[in-house]
């Protein structure tokens, strides 16, 4: 019996050693639409509603389409729906509140099923279940009820099941979906295109639960029924996925055959990969951009463009001595931004003297110009402050998590500090998550922070932060006229009279440097030159170009 | 020998409930939740993660739940692949990293035992010399360094072996032998004290006596006795092979265990890290045992009440 | 007489970090078939590591025969090929440690440790050599030898163990037997079973016995011929009978004063020998005993005595003694 | 002879536990090492203590300096019971109990010089100090044939024989009133080992303290000794003045033992009949009934597996325990 | 009274303690004299490296970033324009620092606790030896990672968890040589002259236990540099701008591809200095070694 084993194993062997052989010798002149990229991590979950992070994102939007999308230029285009919903062609009610959005009918889920209006009620519905606790949702919770149910997790059952019901989404037919908001939120349709909001498969969910996003014990999707360009057959945890062509797809079918994402966390070893061909596309390591630039091979497969994310050191502006403007303000005369992106990032990024990155509205160059490197500027905002030439300042601290090229920064700040004020600062490199809580809890004193827009709206950059007492306001920055403006920002319909309130909000922070603005980044990877039509955009994951990748194609 | 294992066992349930108690309470102190991110999420969303994971309740209560979950063989769910149960994550990962672990472990067996024995037999020899001195330098390079420099070798300038990833056997060759390295060198270093110490023993001029030919000697008289040190070394080795090592797994790619559980403190992934601790704890006592029972197989004098 | 064995000029040194340790330098000894001759001398003379050199086992690489002969059965064992003296080894030649429990190994049975010998010299398989075993252990007076040659030497007590490590010396039937300190570390009642045992086993097979000891009781009783080893030299060599009553070197006689003895009436005071063996590494230019020598004359200083005859088959190397002088033979007598 | 009593030994035994166990060690089986000893040492006087090695005679030793603590029995010192003080309490005995052990190799601690291991006792009790330290270290060094200049010195530079004087210096430091010589000679060479006999001859004279000599080399027991225990498995066999227990041994295991020592001359050796006993001592973990020697005994009878024979005077002062002589049966 | 002779006397060879002995011993290997040698040089290196380079370990060249070695910086420059060299000299504090401390607070932790088992045996030495089973049941790296984490960021606390976690082998090891000298005569002695445990310990158990003790030490010392290694690369080694070859190697890691000096020099470094390290450990363990007397 064991004897017989070896040998049925053997000859399976020797058929498939020969199958591979004999295909690779035939193989035709044309080339093997196959696209291998790198996620650069592990993903906990593929499940739209629950997901949260940028490689989670990088899969989900390879195989489900939304109701509306980001284009080239991130703005917003129709998807499954007909049209963006405006006050004008009815989608919107005049107030702002309702939204009543048509679907097309054509769309259709991976089993050929039609994709309808509740299958987007039922998403929506599910992202605010209180026993998911997706963490998204909070997105969401202009939406009638939403906020209500998602806090229900001690309530019963049958209560649950009334809040769920409450909640003010509903399928007005199969192709029509309406969604009633608390208030009125300009940006919401930006949401729409975001992933938590794409359709799910109710009988899907209701038949295997949570493991419909998961895979089987031999890595396949059987479950993960999906509505876009791509479908995942495959997912190895840990270490690879396999995409292939939705022939189903509504719109233009992709050109690629497959991809397939691996998921190497070492930036060394990817770009070894890379250098091996077994990936099409990788980062290079930060500290490697110039001589990379300089290599003639790999030069011109460089692939660079800007990211919509901010990087600055924030302080804690409700403590000692951080509280003091004037000091924020003389350490940000004292940092020579562009040595950092000139010689350090080899001329990768961008210097950034305010919060809002270039290509997003509510961009403005102008501002932040009298925060630029100046020493002797600094020297007298120093004395300005009270600390003439850095007498009688405390001990400074700077806590930073030690992740990427974090130190590098630190170290930078330090010296600069050092050479230009005389300034000794004291860099407390923390691992991740201490850093988190400690930030979290505002008990940092001065720290790094780096923001990438969730969508391409002031909205996304500047209440959240900056609002009194707001969810990602660490700095505890309070400022009345800003909170006032920010008020009234977030539920102006008009769009101009909108941007230009918003422009108004960020000059207000910018003067009072409750953060000292570093730089904006840049993308920068190689990309093997067969890869043809690769579309980047500002908001794009650890795969540059991973929002348009339907449109790739291979041309050895 | 029987009641032996038994009490060991007994005393293992006590072992592994200490040490899952100095994790629990070690874990509990690092500053910093699974939830805490630099963006951080709304506070209605930690909430309701926390109820959903029962991290809401005291922790003595979560202590309590988490052992009454082992006890019926439930490791609960792991925070950050979220929803994949402990026994899934554990199920998928401990066969690739034991497989690794094990062709490490045979490899450095292979490559330490018999160039320590040789270097023994050969005193101050040639073989000697560059044994011990080929086992130091590939034990005094990190893990990490040996590894990219030999993927820079052997995929980027040569192209024969595949960076990363699993499955094939291709595959498998550079970080088995990164992970052999250190081992090997310790068994060659081990093998040939324990056989220069054996070869002076007076049973051995016994068995020249008697006029048998050194083949014989070497394979009877100096080999056996000379493993036994060996087998010390190698329980603990062996676990920590098979446990996997977080530095090459991350490094290569492979998706076992041993980078899982290093993520999972990172992630403060608790019920992951717990998961790991108890598996490496298993592991540890299961081999410390082998060893012990290997011992007084190769060592008749060792007999276990 | 039929010499079985003779060893001519012995040199056998040790390197150490030290410097070179001379521990056999110039013996010559012989032995005739069926007799036992005893090398007595106190620990660190050279009497072991005589022995060990007739088989060539002086651990290497620090200890090398330098120079001799040593010629077995006409065949000079310093000249065979290593092969060759191999199967010399159990053979024809055998030898009995002092250690029992060191020198049998601890993770093979008492039975394969007996047998492996046969197996390779004649040629037997593992079964037909373990039932030797039983037979040979039977021999040597171990009761349930069937049962016993499963034992590992833990299991066995002392001087079991060291009637194992005769039936190993036994097993081939050698013409010579090596026993180096057989009974050191046995009591008193063990070593008479023990040397009543090896006795009768050489008397039976007609085996030449080395005997190597220190104690000049056991030497007495059971050698025919002595030699008196000194800082790696013989230092006197006879019949038993001569040496014991008309010892011809002092440290000879020294050592017969020094020991109390139970035949005799209990002495007040007993007269020993003062000081140490010399250093090996630098030993003295003339005789080697002549710093504890009570006796010593100017020339023991700068000039070795050579072994001589001063009575029929009795020789010494001593130069007072070749004068016909012996002061410690009045003094003992 | 009839002098003071220094120390006796009543009914002394010392059981060693074998056990096993986790946390809570459980006792199996005990070793019965010495079971049931009496005697006494006068001052001045050598007892020697003769048996085979396993017979409990190094435990009784050291149970007799409180090296073990028996497990019942007494011994009595100076009036005390030793085995009733506390550790604390003992300290000022130990001044006057020494030991000589066997091997002069384990018995030095090899990171001290001779000055500091002869000298240790008198650091520990705060005797002496300074050039006071000195000059005793230096004359203990010339009491037992050593020179001072080698003060200095390791033990490891030391030979056997000297080591061994090293260790009666250290012994005799405190000027004790007892010495317990165990096994000193066995591990040395003969030509070595009669200086020492003289040295601790020579000593007893001048200090007149007290020995208990163990060994097994009967005849430099005889040589030694005033009067001689005899040993087997953990009791008293045969104890007599050293004549008369030489002249006439009763106890068929002491003819024996008599008999195997080899006499170094080949001339009586030739004539000699030895008694050459059966088999190995028993193991103390379950000794055989009635007399211990039993099986090994080339005279017993039928009663000797069924009656433990007691030590009885033979008159002579004369004592033995064996069923031939004894008189008084239960 | 006896009286001296002039056989007395021992032979005439300089004579020495057994420290000394085995410091003769380890003086004709020559590979362990290397390794010292190394290892003497390397810390006379880093505690003078102001005199060396010019250069110190922060200080920052924008201008002169990522340098091939040249006389100017003999190891080039790193990604902050810092002179390689005089940060390997700087680095060679830290993990040396590193080797060294930990193995302090091993000892400050094993030798008391493995004495105290060893020496007290019965049912202390068995709840401390159960209390080090449940040691040995941690995996090492996740304990330390725990550790380091608990204990926060200072180079002190690096040393503290490596500590904490290195110490049961100490112990077992002192624990093993206590028991076994327990048993040797001159215990006994010191025992009947009337010392007590504690004079019996320190003056007379301990010292004859710490030639192995030495040897580990001596193995364990690059064991723990590697350890801050392997932390580095994980990214909780020795914070900023302190230089520790861990960090270096780390940094260097990332620019394997572009500048292979940046790797090369730190991990050279240090796989030279756990080679001096582990020739010195065999040099002395064969100089202690007992058995090799006589």
């Amino acid at each position: 019996m064991r004897r017989k084993s070896i040998l049925l194993s053997l000859l399976a062997i020797v058929t498939t050693a020969s199958l591979i052989l004999t295909s690779a010798c035939t193989s035709t002149p044309k080339v093997e639409q196959i696209l291998t990229l790198n996620l650069a991590a592990e993903n906990n979950t593929i499940d739209p509603n629950r997901a949260s992070w940028v490689s989670e994102r990088s899969v989900i939007i390879q195989v489900f389409d939304g109701l509306l999308a980001f284009d080239e230029d991130l703005a917003l285009v129709p998807m499954v729906a007909k049209q963006i919903p405006t006050v004008a062609n009815n989608g919107i009610s005049a107030d702002g509140t309702t939204y009543t959005i048509e679907l097309r009918t054509d769309v259709t889920w991976s089993d050929g099923q039609k994709v309808t209006a509740n299958d987007f009620v039922f998403s929506l519905k599910r992202l605010f279940d209180p026993d998911l606790a997706c963490e998204y949702a909070s997105f969401y919770f202009n939406i009638v009820g939403g906020e209500a149910y998602y806090s229900a997790a001690d309530k019963t059952d049958a209560e649950k099941a009334a809040l769920k019901d409450a909640i003010g989404v509903r399928a007005v037919d199969n192709y029509t979906l309406e969604i009633r908001l608390t208030d009125a939120l300009p940006t919401f349709p930006q949401l729409l295109a975001l992933w938590p909001s794409y359709p799910i498969r109710q009988d899907m969910v209701d038949a295997h639960g949570e493991a419909w996003a998961q895979p089987d014990v031999n890595g396949a999707m059987p479950y993960y029924i999906t509505n876009g360009p791509f479908i995942l057959t495959e997912w190895v945890q840990q270490d690879h996925y396999t995409f292939i062509r939705n022939e189903h797809y509504w719109g233009t079918k992709p050109k690629l055959d497959k991809i397939i994402f691996k998921e190497i966390t070492d930036a060394n070893v990817a770009l070894a990969a890379y250098q091996n061909n077994e990936l099409d596309q990788c980062g290079v390591p930060g500290g490697t951009e110039q001589t990379t630039m300089d290599d003639p091979v790999l030069s011109p497969q460089i692939v660079r463009f800007a990211s919509l994310t901010t990087y600055a050191f924030q302080f804690n502006v409700t403590k000692p001595p951080f509280d003091n403007k004037l000091l924020r303000q003389a350490l940000a005369c004292a940092i020579d931004r562009d040595a950092y992106i000139t010689n350090v990032r080899h001329g990768v990024g961008a210097v950034a003297l305010s919060w809002i990155p270039p290509g997003m509205p509510g961009f403005d160059a102008t501002l932040g110009q009298e925060w630029t490197f100046d020493v002797d500027k600094a020297k007298e905002l120093l004395a300005q402050a009270g600390y003439p030439n850095g007498e009688g300042l405390p001990e400074l601290k700077f806590q930073i998590a030690n992740t990427g090229a974090n130190p590098t920064i630190a170290a930078f700040l330090q010296e600069q500090l050092k050479v230009n004020l005389d300034i000794d600062l004291t860099v407390e490199l923390m691992e991740s998550k201490a850093y988190s809580a400690l930030y979290n809890a505002r008990e940092f004193t001065w720290g790094f922070t780096g923001w990438g827009a969730d969508y391409p709206d002031p909205d996304n950059w500047l209440p959240q932060l900056y609002m009194t007492g707001a969810g990602n306001n660490k700095t505890g920055y309070s400022n009345p006229d800003f909170d006032a403006l920010a008020t009234q920002a977030l539920k102006e319909l008009d769009n101009t009279k909108r941007l230009k309130m918003w422009a108004d909000a960020q000059a207000l922070v910018v003067a009072d440097q409750p953060m000292i603005y570093v730089f904006n980044r840049e993308t920068f990877v190689l990309s093997k030159s067969w890869v043809k039509n690769l579309v980047t955009t500002g908001m794009d994951g650890n795969i540059a170009g991973d929002t348009f990748l339907r449109n790739v194609y291979i041309q050895k | 020998m029987l009641r032996f294992i038994v009490r060991r066992t007994l005393w293992l349930f006590l072992v592994l409930f200490v040490v899952l108690l100095i994790t629990f309470v070690l874990m509990h102190l690092v500053p910093g939740g699974p939830w805490d991110r630099e963006k951080a999420l709304a506070p209605k969303v930690v909430e309701a993660l926390n109820k959903r994971y029962g991290l809401d309740k005291p922790l003595w209560e979560q202590f309590v739940n988490y052992i009454w979950g082992v006890l019926h063989g439930d490791l609960g769910v792991s925070y950050s692949y979220s929803d994949r149960t402990i026994t899934s994550i554990l199920a998928h990962g401990i066969p690739k990293t034991a497989t690794l672990g094990i062709l490490a472990f045979i490899f450095a067996l292979i490559v330490g035992v018999p160039s320590g024995v040789a270097a023994a037999l050969k005193q101050n020899s040639a073989i000697d010399y560059s044994s011990v001195l080929f086992a130091t330098i590939f034990a005094s390079v990190p893990g990490f360094v040996l590894g990219i420099l030999l993927m820079m070798i052997f995929s980027v300038v040569l192209h024969w072996l595949p960076t990363t990833g699993w499955g094939t056997f291709q595959q498998l060759l550079m970080p088995v032998f990164c992970l052999a390295a250190l081992p090997a060198a310790q068994f060659a270093r081990i093998t040939r004290a324990s056989t220069l110490e054996v070869i002076r023993q007076d049973y051995v001029r016994t068995a020249r006596s008697k006029g048998l030919p050194e083949s014989t000697i070497r394979v009877r008289h100096i080999f056996r006795n000379s493993l036994i040190p060996v087998i010390t070394v190698a329980g603990p080795e062996l676990a920590n092979l098979i446990t996997g090592s977080f530095i090459i797994e991350n490094l290569f790619a492979i998706p076992g265990v041993g980078r899982l559980f290093v993520q999972g403190i990172f992630a403060r992934d608790y019920t992951l890290i717990m998961g790991g601790i108890l598996f490496y704890a298993i592991v540890i006592a299961i081999l410390n045992l082998l060893v012990d029972i290997l011992y007084a197989a190769i060592d008749p004098r060792i007999r276990y009440e | 007489m039929d010499k079985l064995l003779e060893v001519r000029n012995l040199k056998t040194y040790f390197h150490t970090q030290d410097g070179v340790v001379k521990a056999v330098d110039g013996v010559s000894y012989d032995v005739n078939k069926g007799e036992t001759i005893a090398l007595v001398g106190e620990s660190g003379c050279g009497k072991t590591v005589s022995a060990l050199s007739i088989l060539r086992l002086v651990a290497e690489p620090a200890g090398k025969i330098e120079a001799g002969e040593i010629l077995f059965d006409g065949i000079d064992l310093l000249k065979l090929t290593t092969e060759e003296m191999r199967k010399m080894r159990g053979a024809k030649i055998s030898i009995i440690f002092q250690e029992p429990l060191t020198s049998l190994n601890p993770v093979l049975t008492i039975g394969r440790q007996i047998s492996e010998g046969l197996e390779f010299h004649r040629n037997i398989s593992l079964n037909e050599g373990l039932k030797e075993a039983v037979r040979l252990l039977q021999l040597v007076g171990i009761p349930h030898p069937e049962r016993r040659i499963y034992d590992y030497p833990h299991q066995f007590s002392g001087g079991m163990r060291q009637r194992a490590m005769i039936a190993i010396a036994i097993a081939c039937q050698p013409q010579l037997i090596i026993a180096d300190e057989p009974t050191t570390v046995v009591d008193v009642t063990i070593q008479a079973q023990l040397l009543e045992l090896i006795r009768n086993i050489t008397k039976e097979l007609n085996t030449a016995l080395i005997l190597i000891t220190h104690n000049l009781g056991i030497v007495a009783r059971y050698a025919h011929r002595v030699f008196v080893m000194y800082a790696g030299n013989i230092v006197e060599r006879g019949s038993a009978m001569d040496v014991y009553h008309y010892p011809c070197h002092p440290y000879t006689a020294g050592l017969l004063t020094s020991v109390p003895r139970l035949d005799e009436p209990r002495k007040i005071r007993l007269i020993p020998i003062d000081g140490q063996p010399p250093d090996l590494i630098a030993p003295p230019i003339g005789c080697a005993f002549q710093s504890r020598c009570n006796y010593s004359i100017p020339k023991c200083q700068n000039e070795k005595p050579p072994l001589q005859e001063v009575a029929p088959n009795h020789y010494a190397a001593c130069w007072v003694s070749q004068k016909d002088q012996r002061p410690w033979q009045k003094k003992s007598l | 002879m009839a002098e003071e009593i220094i120390i006796e030994v009543n009914n002394l035994t010392k059981y060693f536990p074998v056990s096993r166990g986790l946390f809570r060690q459980k006792k199996i089986a005990e070793v019965k090492a010495v079971d049931g000893v009496s005697f006494a040492i006068h001052s001045g006087e050598t007892l020697g203590l003769v048996g085979e090695s396993g017979c409990g005679k190094t435990t009784l030793g050291k149970c007799m300096v409180q090296l073990y603590r028996p497990t019942s029995g007494e011994i009595i010192f100076e009036g005390k019971d030793l085995c009733r003080l506390s550790d604390k309490e003992l300290r000022p005995f130990r001044q006057k109990l020494q030991v000589v052990f066997q091997d002069p190799y384990d018995s030095l601690n090899p990171r001290f010089t001779a000055m500091d291991i002869i000298g240790e006792p008198l650091r520990i009790h705060n005797i002496a100090k300074g050039k006071e330290y000195q000059e005793r270290v230096a004359e203990l060094l010339r009491l037992v044939g050593l020179a001072p200049y080698m003060a200095e010195r390791y033990p490891h530079e030391f030979s056997g024989g000297q080591r061994q004087r090293l260790g009666v210096a250290r012994a005799l430091a405190l000027q004790p009133r007892f010495i317990m010589c165990d096994e000193p000679l066995s591990a040395l060479d003969v030509s070595i080992q009669a200086q020492i006999i003289n040295l601790l001859d020579d000593l007893q004279e001048k200090f007149g303290v007290a020995y208990l000599f163990i060994s097994h080399d009967l005849s430099v027991v005889r040589h030694i000794s005033d009067r001689v225990a005899v040993m087997y498995l953990g009791k008293i066999v045969e104890i007599a003045n050293r004549d008369e227990l030489y002249k006439n041994p009763l106890h068929p295991y002491t003819q024996a033992l008599l008999s195997a020592v080899p006499i170094p001359d080949p001339e009586v050796e030739m004539k000699r009949q030895i008694i050459v006993l059966k088999g190995e001592v028993p193991s103390p973990m379950n000794p055989p009934s009635g007399c211990v020697f039993h099986p090994r005994c080339y005279r017993a009878f039928a009663d000797c597996s069924q009656t433990i024979p007691l030590l009885e005077d033979v008159g002579n002062n004369h004592h033995v325990a064996c069923l031939l002589y004894n008189q008084s049966r239960p | 009274m006896a009286i001296v002779s002039k056989a007395q006397t021992v032979p005439v060879r300089p004579h020495h303690s057994l420290w000394g002995d085995a410091f003769i011993r380890l003086r004709r290997n020559y590979f362990a004299m290397g390794g010292l040698a190394f290892i003497l040089i390397l810390a006379l290196m880093a505690i003078f490296a102001p005199l060396i380079t010019p250069y110190t370990f922060a200080e920052q060249h924008l201008d002169q970033i990522l340098e091939s070695p040249s006389w100017q910086h003999p190891m080039g420059t790193d990604q902050l324009g810092r002179d390689t060299f005089a940060r390997l000299l700087y680095g060679a504090r830290t993990s040396l620092m590193v080797g060294i401390f930990t193995q302090f607070i091993v000892l400050c932790i094993g030798l008391p606790i493995g004495a105290i088992s060893g020496y007290a045996g019965g049912r202390t030495d068995n709840y401390i030896m159960r209390f080090v089973d449940v040691m040995y049941a941690f995996p090492d790296i996740l304990l330390i990672i725990l550790l380091r984490s608990v204990l926060g960021g200072s180079i002190y606390m690096i040393f503290l968890a490596i500590g904490l976690v290195a110490w049961v082998n100490i112990a077992r090891l002192v624990r093993g040589q206590i028991m076994s000298l327990k048993s040797r005569d001159f215990v006994s002695a010191a025992k009947t002259m009337g010392g007590t445990g504690n004079y019996i310990t320190w003056r007379h158990l301990l010292p004859n236990s710490l030639g192995p003790v030495i040897v580990s030490v001596t193995f364990n010392i690059p064991r723990a540099i590697f350890t801050e290694a392997a932390l580095s690369y994980i990214g909780i080694g020795v914070k900023p701008p302190t230089p520790s070859w861990g960090a270096m190697i780390q940094d260097g890691f990332n620019l394997i591809f572009s500048k292979p000096y940046m790797l090369l020099f730190p991990a050279i470094a240090l796989a030279l200095l756990m080679l001096a390290f582990t020739f010195l450990g065999d040099g002395l363990r064969d100089a202690l070694d007992p058995r090799l007397r006589h």
